[in-house]
């Protein structure tokens, strides 16, 4: 564990638009080291853009992320993986020609030493490295009580069961700062409450940072340490939840009722 | 459902090898690869439809070789060598009783596939007008039959045409003659000759490749137009044969200084060229047109009896119709000659080899069988396997090949050296000791 | 929650002496083959399938596993079978196997030079980084006498014929031997690859390349280990069907048919399976015969050959489509076999 | 300098030959997401019924007539023993579907129709023109109009009539294209339809200058890199990339094919696609996938 004292995370007015429409404007948060700090904002408000941005899938038009320390003008997708960032995806966008063991497995991909050749003549290293990575992926999937699915072909689950699977996928290799993007979409509410109790767990035991998009503002007021609000690319709110759940701009953005004027 | 249809192809294969032998007396088995699909197809089906209805005109009018029936039978291969060898692997051990004597190629990719192949198997590859230059030398190549015209002697035979046009050989110095050829292993085979006789003669040697399909061909025409040479030799085929010649017409090359190769001079290269090809003129070791007396009698005895091969009775005598003639003529004699040495029995490869190389058919024998005119004399030895090298000259006047000359030979002080020093050079790479042919017997 | 999920089909009794017994009979078969089938069969049908599904199997690692199209299977084939020559040719005391093994190497060079464009480009535009490499190589081996040693037919082969560390394998046997012993090897090569973590990230690839990157997969380094072990594997077929099926071979016998040819037969055959290649290799070698001997018998002399073959290559066409129809993984399902434990249901996807 | 020019022209015309056949392929994939690789043999069938047609003294109005009714049938038929059994099945296996059928039409045209090379004669004989001591060929200057005439005439269909927008709403997306009610196996017959018509066109123009015969759908390959560059779902596309190729063909056969021993126009081709595709991996005009993740 890296023993920087600053944040782990700074996200310096950054901006970013497709084609003239601007998705992120001049945007600026810090989120501190073990915090769960959730990012709200009705469709469209750019949360997930930020993600991408996060982890090089988006390049920014300007601004800066710092990561323990670190200054990134441009993140590549592999750096972020490399650098302990785990990422979980809004339509998860898991390997449906897999098995969910397969999958998680193919999480730890970063951290295998093993070359072709060794795997090609089943060299000793090439089978502990295996049997390692294969303990490991079981006991993330006794976590999510997934191991029942180890051998289906993951494209034949159900959605919920799918979320889970890449949460899984995305903590197996012991992120550092782990990205979910609506993580608890598509669950039912006693599916909802497990899982928000795993990040909490993972977010305890491991010292995990965690950034996470969610629209249900009951999960997010009881998980998150901290609230950042999105509308239309800029930051409107920033703080604990209670402060959040009072803020008059915030209540409007989710009402509408005040955004006729902004935008006149 | 579905596993038994599957199930059916497959078993079906297992019997094609155990068809049951026919009762009366065995007669030679001859396997056809042939192509009737793709894009060879339009020379091909006329090819096989000469070879069928000689080799049935030798059947049913003169009652066999010697009184040896011809079992001929056609396998499809689409010009692949590759389909070819699975053909030969299939038939080399012959078929109801009768051994192979010879196998056809009907192809020059398809021959240097099998060189090794037949050698090794000793039966004869029989590919005129085609085949692989240095397989002349029949002391290193004792299977392999090159016959009539090596592509050597294709070089050969042109130049001595252009000198006799151009008033003689000494006129030859300082003239340009380009070569457009089909950018392949065929395209290049007659460069080493030309090469030779440029410096022989003195004249400026170009090649200008096309490459394959060739369906457009401005910046070669283009080059010609600026380097101004004074004759053209085509030795493309089928579609760049056709755009060459349109080519030409376009940037002003006269067609009658073009002379195409024997695969560049048939009906389908002419036809569609229209106009343009009206003057140009062709090597043909296998002339065109039916006033040859062997065409008399297939008139009367096959084609008029509705039991001719061809599809369209209009190209009966089209060039490649008379290659077929040609190519089973020449098959036909060499087994005569086996029978008459051997009896009149099916041969064998070996006995095959000495029928090829015991090959003689001269004015008087090509009188008897009707083909005076149509193919040269030819002496097959075993140190000469194409033992004739002549060719006629034959020009496009819109709708028909019109014959120029007589036989033309070619030079063959020149070529022989060539061809010994490429067949020493196989031999020494492939650990062959050329054979000595005066001390065997038989 | 009540998830419908299917548990995997309950194993059979004693999976593992079953599966030992089929395996032991297999391999027993295959051994004696060749004094079981004749010599037409050996040369002309088995050797050339072996060939045919090993070139298939190679492919099907890039495009069936990693997700990458390649029309250039026969420019590859071709560079391994031209290096063989001119390894065999100007380094004579070199073994065929080892020859083999360096030819290899450098078509699966070759292929990874040709497989850097993927880096930048997808889908069906990624076939024109291929298609380069196919034209490409069949003008410099017919355009440069070094490559086929000047002889006038540019045409290569073995001149001491082959051999394998000594053995004289140049009759049917030997050359069916050195095939099988070969395919059988690189067969349980690939199927080690694509159980390990290689396999896991080339599948990751060709599912959701984005993804991929974002979880740790080394998109650009897989991508390029599966151009270059897939072409290593091209590069050892196309020399075995130079060298053991056709005897000699010249740069048309891997042109863009071949390719096509090669495609054919992992998608026909089943697309991310080991087994799809040995039955789609099976289809394209076995039926024409099967439909030429069956047309021969039925239609034999009554029908003109010309019309008889071009409705045969018809039918053919017919089959092809029939069977894409019928099953879209190939005869692998369509003859109902359990899924091997590396299959996937999973498509090229769009 | 005049070399450099004609050769320049020469080669954007000649170009102009490949988008032809490439605006077929362009056509099929818009529409319908396949790449037809039985385009070759369906250009080939057209220019050989109507050849057939016209040696059994049909006049050329009649010919033209009857095979495009049978290329309309031959659509149709596609569609729904093609097409509507494979819907939303992954391009590879539909590519294949495309190889099978260019083996049933190869197998019937010639079958049927013999394989005799036959001369085409559209009245437009390849004569040259000259611009100064700039030689043009008027065979390819006309083929080069045909080609712009069909561009603008499939614009308009595309932009200006019902059936066009429809096509272009199937093209986009056709999940949502079939939840708008808009009957998707008409729209791919009309496709293929018209895509067989700009075939025929291309059948009749190579078949003049080369002769009707089976190397005919060879043509194909020179249409490959054009769709390359000018991507695989843009018809003004199809024609910039034509031009390109016929030119870079041209000007690289005559000035570095010399020191290369020549002939290097096939994989010079691919190259130069591939360095377009460097700068923009789905063609000139191809759509870019933006990373929806």
């Amino acid at each position: 564990m890296t023993t920087s004292a600053g944040p782990a995370l700074e996200v310096r007015n950054v901006s970013l638009s497709f084609k003239g429409v601007k998705a992120i404007s001049d945007l600026s948060f810090q989120v501190e080291r073990r915090e769960i700090c959730a990012l709200i904002g009705p469709n469209g408000a750019g949360k997930s853009s930020l993600l991408n941005i996060l982890n090089g899938v988006y390049i920014p038009d300007s601004g800066e992320i710092v990561f323990e320390g670190e200054h990134f003008r441009r993140m590549q997708p592999l750096e972020a993986a490399r650098r302990g960032i785990g990422r979980g995806f809004q339509n998860n966008a898991l390997f449906s020609g897999m098995s969910v063991l397969d999958n998680v497995i193919a999480g730890l991909s970063r951290k295998s030493r093993v070359t072709l050749v060794e795997e090609a003549f089943r060299l000793p290293r090439a089978l502990s490295q295996e049997k390692a990575f294969r303990a490991r992926a079981l006991d993330v999937l006794k976590l999510f009580d997934l191991e029942k699915h180890a051998e289906t072909v993951v494209g034949t689950l159900p959605y919920g069961v799918q979320k889970k699977v890449e949460i899984a996928r995305a903590i197996v290799a012991r992120p550092r700062l782990l990205l979910l993007d609506e993580p608890l979409a598509g669950m039912n509410a006693a599916e909802k409450q497990e899982i928000a109790a795993v990040i909490a767990r993972l977010n305890r035991e491991l010292d995990l940072t965690v950034v996470l998009i969610e629209h249900d503002i009951g999960i997010v007021l009881k998980l998150a340490h901290h609230v950042v609000v999105l509308d239309y690319g800029r930051k409107l709110a920033d703080g604990p939840p209670e402060t959040i759940r009072d803020n008059p701009d915030v209540i409007a953005a989710y009402l509408g009722a005040q955004h006729a004027e902004a935008v006149a | 459902m579905k596993r038994l249809l599957v199930a059916a192809l497959l078993a079906g294969t297992l019997f094609s090898s155990f068809t049951p032998a026919s009762a009366e007396e065995v007669s030679q088995y001859i396997p056809l690869p042939t192509y009737r699909v793709g894009a060879y197809a339009s020379s091909g089906e006329l090819w096989w439809a000469g070879e069928r209805d000689y080799f049935r005109y030798i059947n049913e009018v003169e009652g066999g070789v010697e009184g040896v029936k011809l079992n001929y039978e056609e396998f499809e291969t689409e010009w692949s060598p590759d389909r070819t060898v699975e053909v030969y692997e299939r038939v080399k051990a012959g078929k109801d009783g009768s051994p192979l004597a010879f196998f056809f190629t009907h192809g020059t990719p398809a021959t240097y596939a099998l060189l090794e192949k037949a050698a090794a198997d000793k039966i004869p590859l029989i590919d005129p007008a085609g085949g692989k230059t240095e397989t002349v030398d029949g002391t290193v190549f004792p299977y392999a039959f090159p016959l009539l015209f090596s592509y050597y002697s294709q070089a050969s035979t042109g130049i001595n045409y252009i000198a006799d046009k151009v008033g003689g050989f000494d006129k030859l110095k300082g003239l340009k003659i380009a070569t457009v050829y089909h950018d392949s292993a065929y395209g290049r085979a007659s460069q080493p000759a030309v090469e030779a006789l440029a410096k022989k003669y003195g004249f400026e040697n170009i090649q200008i490749p096309v490459a394959d399909p060739g369906n457009e061909q401005s910046p070669q025409w283009r080059q010609i137009r600026e380097q101004k040479p004074d004759w053209v030799f085509l030795r493309t085929w089928g579609v760049s044969t056709v755009v060459a010649l349109k080519t030409a017409q376009r940037f002003g090359f006269p067609a009658d200084h073009i002379i195409g190769d024997v695969w560049a001079g048939s009906e389908s290269d002419a036809i569609p060229a229209g106009t343009a090809a009206i003057g140009y003129s062709a090597l043909a070791p296998y002339p065109g047109g039916t006033d040859f007396e062997i065409h008399k009698r297939l008139k009367a005895e096959i084609l008029d009896k509705g039991k001719s091969d061809l599809r369209d009775q209009k190209l009966f005598g089209a060039v490649n119709y008379n290659i077929g003639l040609v190519n089973a003529a020449l098959a036909v004699e060499a087994l005569r000659t086996g029978y008459k040495h051997f009896g009149a029995r099916p041969l064998n490869g070996e006995e095959g080899r000495w029928a090829f190389e015991h090959l003689t058919i001269d004015d008087k024998r090509l009188e008897e069988i009707g083909f005076k005119g149509l193919l040269q004399q030819i002496r097959i030895t075993p140190t000469d396997h194409e033992g004739g090298g002549a060719a006629r000259i034959q020009s496009w006047d819109g709708e028909k090949w019109v014959l120029q000359t007589d036989w033309i030979k070619a030079d063959h002080e020149l070529l022989n050296p060539l061809i010994k020093e490429g067949a020493a050079a196989y031999a020494k790479e492939n650990g062959i000791t050329p054979r000595t042919p005066e001390t065997e017997t038989n | 929650m009540s998830e419908i999920n299917l548990p995997a089909a309950a194993e059979p009794v004693d999976p593992v002496g079953l599966k030992a017994v089929g395996i032991a009979a297999a391999i027993a078969v295959l051994l004696a083959a060749p004094f079981l089938a004749s010599e037409y069969w050996i040369n002309a049908i088995i050797v050339p399938f072996l060939i045919l599904s090993l070139a298939g199997l190679g492919l099907n690692l890039l495009t069936g596993y990693a997700g990458q199209l390649s029309l250039g299977a026969g420019a590859f084939m071709m560079v391994g079978a031209y290096a063989t020559f001119s390894l065999q040719l100007r380094v004579p005391d070199l073994p065929l196997p080892l020859a083999l093994v360096v030819a290899g190497l450098i078509a699966g060079a070759v292929g990874l030079l040709f497989g850097i464009p993927s880096t930048r480009i997808k889908g069906f535009y990624l076939i024109v980084s291929t298609l380069a490499a196919q034209f490409f190589f069949e003008w410099l081996f017919l355009k440069f006498p070094w490559f086929y040693n000047g002889n006038s037919s540019a045409t290569i082969a073995l001149s001491r014929g082959l051999s394998f560390f000594g053995l004289e394998a140049n009759t049917p046997h030997g050359r069916y031997y050195l095939t099988l012993g070969i395919v059988a090897l690189l067969t349980l090569l690939s199927f080690n690859l694509i159980r390990g973590q290689t396999g896991r990230n080339w599948m990751a690839i060709r599912d959701m390349d984005t993804a991929a990157a974002v979880i740790g997969v080394p998109v650009f380094r897989a991508k390029l280990q599966a151009f270059a072990v897939s072409s290593f594997i091209l590069g050892i077929a196309g020399a075995l069907w130079a060298f053991a099926y056709l005897g000699s071979a010249s740069v048309q016998s891997f042109g863009l048919t071949r390719s096509y040819q090669i495609l054919f037969i992992i998608i026909i055959g089943g697309l991310g399976t080991i087994r799809g290649a040995y039955f789609g290799a099976a289809f394209v070698s076995l039926l024409p015969l099967a439909l030429d001997w069956l047309f021969q018998h039925v239609f034999g002399g009554h029908v003109d050959a010309g019309l008889l073959q071009n409705i045969q290559k018809a039918i053919f066409g017919l089959l092809i489509i029939w069977f894409l129809i019928k099953e879209p993984e190939g005869l692998a399902r369509l003859l109902g076999l359990q899924r091997a434990q590396g299959a996937r249901r999973r498509l090229f996807p769009s | 300098m005049n070399m450099f020019l004609e050769t320049l022209i020469g080669g954007l015309l000649a170009g102009t030959m490949y988008s032809l056949v490439a605006i077929g392929f362009v056509l099929i994939y818009k529409a319908s997401g396949v790449f037809n690789y039985a385009q070759g043999s369906l250009l080939l069938f057209g220019a050989l019924t109507f050849v057939t047609l016209t040696d059994q003294g049909v006049p050329a109005l009649g010919a033209i007539a009857v095979t495009i009714a049978l290329l309309i049938l031959t659509a149709i038929a596609i569609e729904k023993l093609l097409l509507r059994p494979l819907t939303n099945r992954s391009p590879m296996t539909l590519f294949m579907a495309t190889l099978g059928l260019s083996y049933v039409v190869e197998g019937v045209a010639q079958g049927i129709m013999g394989s005799q090379v036959r001369a085409l004669n559209l009245g437009i004989d390849d004569l040259p023109i000259f611009l100064g001591d700039i030689m043009i060929s008027q065979f390819d200057l006309i083929a080069a109009g045909v080609a712009l005439a069909i561009v603008v005439v499939l614009s308009l269909l595309f932009n200006r009539t019902r059936i066009g927008i429809q096509l272009r709403g199937v093209a986009d997306d056709t999940r949502a294209a079939l939840s708008l009610g808009i009957d998707i196996n008409r729209i791919w017959q009309i496709v293929w339809a018209v895509a067989g018509l700009v075939g025929l066109v291309a059948g009749l123009l190579w078949g003049a200058r080369q002769g009707v015969q089976f190397s005919l759908s060879l043509v194909v390959l020179k249409a490959l890199p054009v769709l390359i560059i000018g991507g695989f779902t843009s018809i003004p596309g199809a024609i910039v990339g034509g031009l390109i190729v016929g030119a870079g063909e041209s000007l690289a056969e005559t000035y570095i094919g010399p020191y290369l021993g020549g002939g290097i126009t096939p994989w010079f081709a691919y190259a130069l696609a591939l360095v377009f595709l460097f700068i923009r991996p789905a063609g000139l005009f191809g759509e870019r996938q933006i990373e929806r993740v």
